[in-house]
Formats: C-alpha cells, structure tokens, sequence
C-alpha cells in the first residue's frame, strides 16, 4: 500500500513544452506508467514515439483509460486545464505549475467541493511512491527509496532535502507529497496526514511546514485528535523577518499563527517531535524511531 | 504589486467609489496652483509605497499657498523614511494634492483574500484612521469580519449586518451598500489581494467618501491586469528588485547581511536562512530563482547577486527538481566569468541532473568549494568565518 | 419576455457581438432610402414575435429600390400568419433593412437554461439556417450540448471542444471564442432564459456574424432590467394580455372555447382545463390569479374574462392556501356588479377562508352555480350544455 | 414519525408583511411552534405579542433555538434571505415566494451543493404534517388529517385538491410536501419519495406532477429501483397544448419527456399506480389500497 499513486495509476500528462517533456521522460524512467498525453495542435502523433496525444481530456481517458492527470501548461491556462481534468472526473490531478493567480485558485476550490476530484497542488512537486516506481511529479527519482516513512511537505525543495536526509540515516519512503507553497491549494496537511494515518506501510510521517497561514495549526489539530502513528515536523523560516506581501489588512486575517514559533509550538501541544533546525530532519527521524 | 494612493483612488473613481477631488503634483508649481483652486484648505500627500506615511511627517494639512510651498520643498524628491522603508527610506517623486475633508466619523474598511474559506473577507471597524494591526491587537470585539461568497459575492444581508455594526446612519446605507458592492468588485475584477480604505469617512455633510486608499494586486495576475502592470512605479523598487522582477526571480535584500545567497525554492531559501544564521552569518540577500530555469536567467541571477556590494561570499542551495543542475551550473559559470567576480562560492547542488551540474563546475577552475548538503555548508561557511577567509 | 430581432442585435451591439449593418423602419420611404444606402442589396425582415417567419415570407431578399417597395407595401402594417402565431397572425409594424452577407458557413448557437444541471447549457449545431427541432429529430448527433458552470462561466477548453466539432477554421478560433463569451455574459446579466443565433454566418470574407438574433428574458427578472422592461413591444400581446400583464395575472387565449376560467395555481389550472374538456366543454381563455390575491385584482381578472367575446360561462376552480377565498369572492361580485355582466358562473371554493367566500357568493344574487369539488364542477359544467344553457 | 417537520420544528419566520402574518397567524393556529421573526425595522418588537422579532436570521437563532425556516418576503429580495438562511445551518428552508427569477434560483442551488440545509420550494404551499399539527407553508389546516398517506406534489392547489379527494375516501396524510412549481428548486420529487420510503408511518404515496421538464421520470427511476410502498401519481395538464416559455432551443433540452403522455408512460412502467383525470386520485389510491 501507499497513498494516492500506485501501479494502478495510469497518467495522462497535459502541457508537453519543455519542462512538461522533460518531466514526462523523467516520469518514464523512474516507471510511471504515462498513458496520455493532451497538447494543443498535436492529436494523431505520439510522445517519443510511445505515447499518444490527444487533443482534449475527455478524449485521452476515453481512449486510454487514465484515472489520473498531471498539469505542466504556464500559468495563465493551468486553470482551464484543472477545470478540464476535474469535469473528467480524475481522480487525483497533480498541478506542478507555479504562478497560479490566487483568484483562480479561490475558483477552483469552490468548484472543487461540488466535485469528487482530489487536486494536489499547484505550485507543488507532486507524489512519488518508491515501492511501485510510480512518480507523478517532479521529485527526483533518484534520491528516494522504499521504505516506512511518508513525508508532506508544502515547500518543493525542502522535501528532497527531507529525503536525502531520510537516505542518510537508513530511511525509505512509503510516499513522498509535496503538497505546494501556494496560500490556497488541493490538499492540505490534514487531508495528506488523514491518508498516511490510514496507510499500513506508513510508520512515520516527516511533516515539512513554511512560515505563513495556518494550516501547520490546522495539522497539529488533527494530529492531536486522529495520529498514532509518530509525526516528525519542521518548520522553514524560523529566523525570516515577517513577510509583508498581505500587509497589515492580512495580518489581522491570521494574527500571529503565521510565525514559526507559533506553528512550533502548537505542533509540540500536540505531540508532533519538532526539529527546529532543517539540517537535522533526519536525525530526528532515527532518534524518534529508535 | 502596489498601486499608489492617486492610482488606487482612480481605480476607485473607474468604480464610481467616491473619493475627495485631488491633483496629482510632480512639481512646486504645479503644488501651489492646486492648492490655490482648493481655495487654500488642502491636504499634501507623499505617494509612496508605504504605510505610516502621517506619522512620518509624509502628510500635510495646508492652509496658504505659503504654507504648502514650504512642505512640499521639504519633501518633494527627498527620501521619506517611514516604519515601514528601512533606514533608506524611500524617494518622493509625486505628491496628491487633495481638497480638505470635515470629517464626522471614520471607518476601516478593507477586503482581503481569506485563505481558510477560499474566499474574498471584508474588515471593516468602526476605528478608522487608526493602526488596525493596533486595534486588532488592543481591542479585538472591534475588528469586523465578513466571509465573502465567491458564487454570490457579497449578500445583501451581509452588508445589513455589517451597517448595523458600524451603525451607518439609515439615510446612507444605500449610498454605503453600493460602495461595499463595487469595492468587491473591483477586488474581483482587477486580481487584488488587498483594497483597503482607512479612513472611509463620514463628512459632516453626510456623504461617504474614501479618504485614502490602498490596493495589492497579484503579481500572478498581472498578465490578464496589462493596464495595471503598466502603471507601476518602478521607482519605487530597488534598482536590483527591478532587474530580478524583469528576469522573473524573486529577490530580497536584507540588511547587514555579506552572504549572497541563490537558492531554488521559497521554503529551501528560509531553510538556508535560518541555517546561515545559526552557522554565525548573515545573509545580505535572497534569490530564489524558483522552478523552471533557463541559463539566461541564472547568469542573470547571478549578477544581482554580485551587484550587490555587501556580497562577501555566495551560498548557492540547489535541490533541482523541475530546475535542471547542468542548466543552473552553466548559468553560474558563464555569468562569472563575465563579471570576472572573484567572489569565492560555497555550493550545494542535488536532485535533477546534479551529477553533470557538479562535474562543470568542478571543471570551471572558479573558487568554489562544494558541499554535500544543508549541514555540510553550514560548516563550511562556519568555517570560512573562522578563518577570516571572508 | 421576447424581444424583437432588431432589439436583440442592438443588445449583440453593446456586447461586441458582430452583427450586419442594418436600420429599422417603419415606413417605406424609410425603407427605400436605407435600401439605397446599402447599394439596392438588402435584406427585409418583419420584426414580429414569432419564428417561422422567412417560410411565411417576411423575410425578403432585394435587389432593387422597386422591389424593397412593393414587398414593403406587401407586409408593413399587415397581419403575417406564421405556423407558431395563430390564425390572426400578428401585424408587422416594423422592418429590419440589413445588408445582404455572402454566406460560406450557417452555424447553429443558442444559450438556455438546463435545469437539470441548474447551469446555462450551449446548443450549438453545424446545421445551422434550419429548423432546429427538426435537426434535433432527424440527425441528433447534430446537435452538440455543452453545459456551463455557473461558478466558472464557460470553460475555455469547452470552447476549444466546441470549436473542433463545428469545424471553426484555426484564423477564426480567437473570434469565435470572444463571440461565445460574449454572449454568456449577455445571457447572464441580462436573466436571459433564451439566447439564440440561427443562423450563426461565416461570410465569404471569413467573418463570423451573427445574422439572427432572438432572446428572451426571464419575466420575473424584470424588476431588476428595466431598460428592457421598457422596450418590450406591447403591440404584439392581445389587448386583454396586456391588462392581465398590468395587473400581474397570467392569462392565455384559446381558440374555440366558451368557458372562461378562474383558477389559482398552473397546477390546478391544467387540471381544470383537463376536466373541462372530458366534461365536453372547451375553454376559451385561463385567467390564473396566482398565489397572493387583492380585490382589486380580483376585479381586473374577472373583467378580463367577461371582455373576451366568446366567454359564455365561466367557471371559477379556487382553493385557497396564500390567497383568501373571502377576497376572491368579493373581487368576483364588485367586478360582476360593475360590468353588470349576466355570464353565468359555476365556483368551486375551497381552502383558506372558503365559508366566508361561499357565504358572501350565496348572498349576492349573481347567477352562480357552487361546486363542492372538481368532479362536482365538471358534472355541472356537462349538464348546463346538455341542458342547453350554455 | 412524519418527514421534515413534526412537534420538534422550531419556526423561523422572514417576511411579516400582510400575506406572511396572516400565514403566520394560520400556523400558529394550527399548532406550529413559531418562535422568531426576521423583518427589517421592527427588532424590539413582538408579531401578536407574542414572537419576538430579530433584525438577522443568526440573531433569531442564537437567541430563539430556531431549526426551521420559512420565507414570505417579496421575490426581488428571497434570494438574500434564502441565502441567509442556508448560512445560518437551518435544517430546513422553506421559501414561499413566488417568481423567483430562474438565474437566482441557478446561483442558490449551486451554493446549495456545498451545504448542508434542505431548502424546500420556492414558489411552494410548504409542508404539512397533520400528526404532530405542525405546518410549515400555506397549506389549509382544516384539509388535512392524519393518517398514512405521503402526499408530494409540484402544484400548491392540486395538492390542496388531492388532499381533499384523500378526506372524502376517508384517508388522513403523513405528511404533505409541496415541492413547488419552478423548474429549478430545492427539493425533488426523489428527494420527497426518499423521505417517504423510510417514513414508517407512511404506506402510500400520492404523487401529482405537471406537464414539462423530466423530475417526474426521474421519480419514475426512483419509484423502480427503490420504492416498495405504492405510488399513486397524477398529470396534471393532459390536454394542454405545448407550452412555449423556453422556445424551441428549450424544447430540444428535454425533448418529449415534458409531454404528459410520455411522464404517465414512464411512471406507469415503474411500478407507479397513474391516475389520468385529477378528480379521481382519491378513488385510485382507495382501488389501489384495498
């Protein structure tokens, strides 16, 4: 077992530019099983050769029965590509692109509840499980590995770091999410920690948070009320000074829950092993499993 | 991205939102003669993108012709330091000459993004013109909160409630209702993440009229907000931000700081922060050069970076996931050599392709020293700074 | 509420919707000089509520002022006969003269409520300039159904989906997709329950234009559109719709009958209309007086009925829940007094205050005949015009 | 038991203008435990002495316990109260009011599928449950009596003529719901049929549609696959000519499932016991019962 991708996944990619193309290939040889792939202006020919394109979602899952989606296309349009694979009724639809405007995305919630769809992202790194080889997304193949620990995190590249230290001290993966830095996204903490909680191949979970919002809070509740299983967090920006982008009319929205410190703390009430530094992620990991 | 108060203000008049009649001054001249058509008995403002501007003395009550001359030579083209500029402040290039307002009451009024709802919020309070970071903190019961619906917008019902908490007089709840009502929609319309009005007065002639104004776009959004993207005031950026904005990098100047950081990732950039600083140095910025990369943009990156006098020694962090290390490593090298940066680097390069971006820049005969990851250049750097070697 | 071609493609107008160059007249001078204007090639459309009118020769085709005339003098101020007017036809009092378009491509497109997705939902149909019910039958997979949001209004890559099946030549796409949210946005704002282009053209020249137009709006939005409210075309309702519609009644004419009927409630008014024919009966108008009921409407209703020439009995089916039999009652004598009308009534009273309606019935020496129920009034109906009385 | 309201409904009143208080007086008359009023201008006072009023539903709540709405006010305002009503987390929401425009109705019944109220009408007689003498709509008192029939209709008077037809077979109801007549509104002919299948006191059910749309083949679909109770259903409108308010484009959304032919056809092969002339649907359910 692992949490949302497995061997049964059958992905559709859509967006097939540079990165897009580039991740797919990446995808392919760690063992994902692409099966789609939806581009304008391209239906009738093949991805290298292997993977047909089609010209809209629909038409891809009729054709080739996928039940999951990934979504590389620039910004401006990763909203009408999240709206095409949830009427298509995905799912799961990983969103990787970055600079999504935050009154799309606050349609796309909306929307979202209305549908049975699971979004991950935008703006995130996507899912790996090492067990069966199936990575939709971007982490890097190469630094996991199989094994006992699930590891959310909201920030991309924090979460390889996570890994590559899990490596260091012995640790595989059950499944890897990143679930995206943006204010308003798919999956939240909880909804990743519900899954892993669930999960059998899943010992511990390696909870990676970000200065800002609430949603770490939100985790510690939720770990308090519903976690066995032990939840190692770390929070990133214990020294940045304060963030201004929201300005003071936002800081009032959040008040204080937005410092690491407060994440820490309420993490800590609720029995969550905090690691202050990120360097020590995992040593924390073996001193608490130890 | 900020509008200036004169811009958020014609946004406000695009919506039919009231504001006072105001002129744009740029010059003395130009200062004096407005003042003179609002019979002498107006109010000066700086335009710039900060709060805190009344405190800071960037606001004046004028009563002469005289009087505004000798205001606007003191801080026309000066810089206004202010709680929130820094210790630079900031450079004032244009100044709003307003008419005068009798004000009876004065009311906070913003709407914001509330991430937890997924929806559009209104704060409003009946303590306008007042910190409201401030009211919150001191009197909370103050502070009114109303969750927007982004399918019906804001109900009717909502606005009744929140008239009654503000205790709007009767005879203007139709003239407020419908300033609530395109305050919303302008937030919708034009991308914002903040329109704020503190204060929204009352005059004692009983009309409700929005004295300042402040509006936040998403700068996510400004490829659909073109006429906005046009209009901002890149002068009130620093030179470096402007550069890192036009290459689309995200780049933060800290003060007194000598380590040039680069890394991809906003929670690595914090992590490599935090670690910086508990290994005893001080980052001098941030550039977070985000997800996908061309060489261009990193050799651009780089050269921020090192543009950047504080700059003693550059840490790179780079866990490549959609980046590629080859293209980042390229990037770095290229853009060295040009510059001919004698600037010693301590990097950290994992994840996508990291092994041949490792193999060049170890072929680059530059002076760099790699690490293995987050802990191993914390030590290095630690080192260095113990050497005095920067 | 329907409106005119010409009142649709003004609409089309302010929505950046293309339409052809086209003038309204009402007179044939005005007629012949805007022929002229468009170089003797125009089309003539009688603008009249109703399709079906190209088959019934209002539409024309002219090449010549001549010709404009005589078709003008054919039609301008005579009653047109379409198969969806009624034997009366309705009087054309007005005429589009438009340029004449050289057609390539007619596409179908239409916007409509469906109310099973509680959404807009596109039809839309390569076999455009033809009837579309008849498309709908013989070639159902003809007809492409595409269903809007209403939190996200139309996807774009429901456009996309629509464009590839009708065939949208690549130059057009960009057009074509602004032309279809243009007209969600119309459809919206303006509570449309119809919108509908057939034909949709591309012109030789690849323009997309729409040549028809016909929208209908949702009677109960009218209160918040009045600018259309205000150009309905009352000339086009029968006289006695037109004081039903004053007076908030929903009345329809049927051809042949004599009974004329009251009722309260659609539900019960088809029930009614049901009993009335298996009785033998045909009605000859309904007069449904809806939920809430005052005297005065009471009054206009019964008035209604009693001026429609072929009423020879009319037949009152009440039951109260929100109306007030009491009310109905005294509304039905005040009128039946006034008009002095000797049409005898058959009521059947029930529900909210039924004893005091049917007391006040009894006591005021009107020739009425009380039903206890539904049954009980077809019965009596039957028997009055097996008796001849009617 | 009964469906939706019985002697635990604790009534909301919005809109106390002259048809809502006299409806008001009739409730109350009947035994319906009204306990707030929601009218503009009048907070302070009491309607009859009696129910105090409130300027917001949520004020009524908080200070009167209400769980139960019910909505007179005039049609361009019933979406707003319709709306703060749903906000405020009433169980249930019946909207008297008619002419509803349809794009407002569009908008409450997407915003409808992310909450949880059940909204019955608008443009609807409400609800009547005769055992408990509670009575949430305009449907006369002195009609109804208990007993085991489930009366469901989209028409307020047919409901009010098959009610009647019930008492002269000598059977007393359940409960009486009228869905109303609009094309989109809050409850269904399935959502009613539901309640009634697993309402014990319920034996049959009597159902009256009209002319248009296709909720009557959805019961239809309902009735076969669900129901084991008998369903009495009526048509009203059997010799109508076609309607013409969608216009042609319209008439291609539900083509000829609005014919009432092709309603008793579909409701005939489900199972249900169809009644063609509305003056014999109390003889029917008495053939069907004994």
């Amino acid at each position: 077992m692992s949490i949302l991708v497995d061997k049964n996944t059958k992905l559709l990619i859509q967006g097939v530019g540079r990165d897009g193309s580039f991740q797919a290939l990446r995808m392919m040889e760690y063992g994902t099983n692409i099966v789609s792939a939806v581009h304008p202006g391209r239906e009738g020919s093949k991805f290298e050769n292997k993977i047909p394109y089609f010209s809209s979602v629909s038409k891809a899952i009729n054709e080739t029965g996928a039940n999951t989606g990934i979504i590389f296309v620039p910004a401006p349009f990763a909203k009408d590509a999240i709206i095409e694979q949830i009427d298509s009724n995905l799912e799961l639809v990983v969103c990787i692109t970055e600079g999504v405007p935050i009154h799309d995305m606050i349609e796309i919630k909306n929307y979202l509840q209305t549908k049975t769809t699971r979004l991950l992202g935008p703006n995130c790194p996507g899912i790996i499980t090492p067990k069966s080889k199936t990575k939709v997304g971007i982490i890097p193949g190469n630094i996991v590995s199989p094994g006992n620990i699930g590891v959310v995190s909201r920030s991309g590249t924090l979460t390889y770091e996570a890994i590559s230290q899990l490596a260091q001290y012995g640790y595989g993966q059950s499944t890897c999410i990143g679930i995206g830095g943006d204010p308003i996204n798919g999956t939240s903490f909880v909804d990743a920690l519900k899954l892993f909680q669930e999960d059998e191949e899943t010992e511990a979970v390696v909870l990676i948070g970000e200065i800002g919002g609430n949603k770490e809070q939100e985790a510690a509740t939720f770990i308090q009320n519903y976690m066995s299983k032990p939840v190692i967090a770390n929070i990133a920006g214990q020294t940045a000074p304060e963030g201004k982008r929201m300005g003071h009319a936002g800081a009032i929205v959040t008040g204080e829950s937005g410092l690491a410190s407060a994440k820490n703390i309420s993490l800590k009430n609720a029995g969550a092993h905090v690691v202050e530094s990120s360097a020590y992620i995992g040593k924390k990991v073996k001193e608490v499993l130890s | 991205m900020n509008l200036h108060e004169y811009q958020s203000k014609e946004l406000f008049s695009h919506y039919n939102i009231p504001i006072p009649v105001g002129f744009l001054a740029t010059t003395i001249e130009q200062v004096k003669n407005y003042v003179d058509k609002l019979n002498n008995n107006a109010v000066i403002k700086a335009q710039i993108h900060s709060g805190g501007r009344g405190k800071a003395g960037g606001v004046k009550l004028v009563s002469s012709i005289d009087e505004s001359e000798s205001f606007t030579k003191s801080i026309l083209g000066k810089f206004l330091i202010t709680p929130q500029t820094g210790s630079k402040g900031i450079k004032v290039n244009k100044l709003l000459v307003e008419e005068a307002t009798s004000i009876d009451r004065e009311i906070y009024f913003s709407i914001v993004i509330d991430n937890n709802d997924y929806a559009p919020m209104i704060i409003c309070s009946t303590e306008g013109g007042m910190d409201i970071e401030e009211v919150s903190r001191t009197m909370p019961e103050k502070i009114i909160k109303t969750v927007c619906s982004p399918i019906l917008g804001v109900s009717n019902y909502k606005i009744r409630k929140i008239c009654e908490e503000l205790n709007i007089p009767k005879s203007l709840i139709p003239n407020f209702t419908e300033i609530v009502n395109s305050l919303y929609k302008l937030f919708i319309e034009k991308d914002c993440i903040l329109v704020e009005i503190n204060p929204l007065v009352i005059t004692k002639e009983q009309k409700v009229i929005a004295l300042d104004a402040k509006i936040n776009i998403d700068d996510d959004a400004l490829f659909r907000q073109k006429s906005l993207k046009d209009i901002e005031d890149k002068s009130q950026l620093e030179k470096l931000e402007i550069e890192a904005n036009r290459n689309d990098l995200s780049y933060v100047k800290l003060e007194g700081g000598r380590v040039g950081c680069m890394v991809n990732g906003a929670g690595l950039a914090m992590a490599t922060m935090d670690i910086t600083k508990w290994a005893g140095a001080q980052p001098a910025n941030f550039l977070d050069i985000g997800g996908s990369a061309t060489v261009e943009k990193i050799e651009s990156a780089f050269k921020i970076i090192v543009s950047d006098k504080d700059v003693e020694v550059i840490l790179v962090n780079l866990f490549a996931g959609i980046a590629r290390s080859d293209v980042v490593a390229n990037g770095i090298i290229n853009a060295a050599k040009e510059t001919e940066s004698k600037i010693p680097l301590v990097i950290s390069m994992r994840g996508t392709n990291s092994e041949e971006g490792l193999k060049l820049l170890n072929n680059s005969n530059l002076d760099i020293t790699t690490a293995t990851d987050l802990e191993n250049a914390a030590n290095i750097l630690k080192q260095k700074l113990s050497q005095g070697d920067i």
